[in-house]
């Protein structure tokens, strides 16, 4: 199950779907938005995506893994527009049978989400600047 | 041809639009559109080579030949999660 | 934070204790009651534990977890009593500012769990036997 | 001296009892202990070597030296999680 959302991830809802009677364990990862990102505050992040791109990618990143480890259910949930500290930007909860294979997929899911999914934040810098975040370019004030 | 690009995050940000309309020589591949896109729109020279492009919503390569009315995307490194 | 209890594990209440604006990555590693074990099948478990020193070893590894990793919030809670097929009979919640650390200290945190913490489960197998587990010894049929 | 040992889960199962009172020379220690518990309970017998042992509520090594009174629990292998 995949989802981009405007609304607030509903974690508990997300470990209720991937709740199994066959599963031993269950690893959610949630990536959350922090203040400091070395020593520059953030007040807030803006996120957008390509909608029908990530929606693709997002059910391939799902198919690859079902293909590659025994995963009973997966859920990933990327939230989009603008997010406050502390909440919830991406989610991805896996139930497997046995628990190193949960955390081998959660941790693939999150890692090639990150490089791949066509989803950008802007960063909302305390300072008052804004900035989008493209790893690989230089910051916007030396381009 | 015309090509009609889509632009996302610092792309369109720099652009100031959404959507760019590129020319091409009919049959043009995404190599010839990385060179041509900053050409006739020196404001996205800053992309340099890091930003990929999709074509019909997927991811692809510099050899991918493109036909005028082709869904294609600019993609700035991502940045999600 | 530590806890052993004899009701039902709130995820979504760890989650928040563990949230925090100084972090970017949540994980949340549930052990959940599986049916099958092999070809064998369960209907529950029970769980007992010794309570002075299983609130010890815990207390000890969450100590320890701070020790070598940088971990904001973190939170253990392992059921006790009966479980019913799916529920979570442990829960380990981990917030950091980077990814790579959570996955680390959640995984180090169940498998030493798993080792060290005096707590023990007994199958409720569905043939109407019970078993308590004990890993290294021999099976009680051949006991 | 006479030794209080709680017992659990198979252990307490086997005895058919939560603690037993093992007889051990004054001084004795965890690895004296292991001797004993088995000879003065042999329904412990099938624990063999794979017990572990607590003294105030932390492990305890085979050279642990108890004294009378000693809070002392015996720990079959674990299997929370």
């Amino acid at each position: 199950m995949i989802e981009l959302t405007h609304r607030p991830i509903d974690s508990a809802e997300l470990l209720c779907k991937v709740g199994s009677n066959q599963a031993g364990a269950v690893v959610l990862f949630l990536g959350t938005v922090r203040e400091m990102t070395g020593e520059r505050r953030t007040i807030a992040l803006d996120y957008e995506c390509y909608p029908e791109m990530a929606q693709r990618q997002l059910a391939d990143l799902e198919a690859q893994a079902r293909a590659r480890w025994p995963i009973i259910e997966c859920a990933i949930v990327h939230r989009l527009g603008h997010l406050e500290l502390g909440e919830a930007s991406v989610a991805v909860a896996v139930s497997t049978a046995h628990r190193d294979v949960a955390f081998e997929a959660a941790r693939w899911l999150i890692d090639t989400l990150k490089q791949v999914v066509p989803i950008w934040k802007k960063e909302n810098w305390a300072d008052g600047a804004t900035e989008w975040i493209h790893p690989g370019l230089p910051p916007e004030a030396e381009r | 041809m015309i090509v009609r690009v889509r632009l996302f995050a610092v792309a369109r940000q720099l652009a100031g639009k959404e959507l760019v309309e590129v020319s091409l020589p009919s049959g043009g591949t995404i190599a010839q559109l990385r060179v041509a896109l900053p050409e006739q729109f020196p404001a996205l020279a800053p992309l340099g080579r890091a930003a990929m492009f999709s074509v019909g919503a997927e991811y692809a390569d510099d050899n991918t030949r493109l036909a005028e009315g082709a869904d294609v995307a600019c993609i700035p490194p991502v940045s999600g999660g």
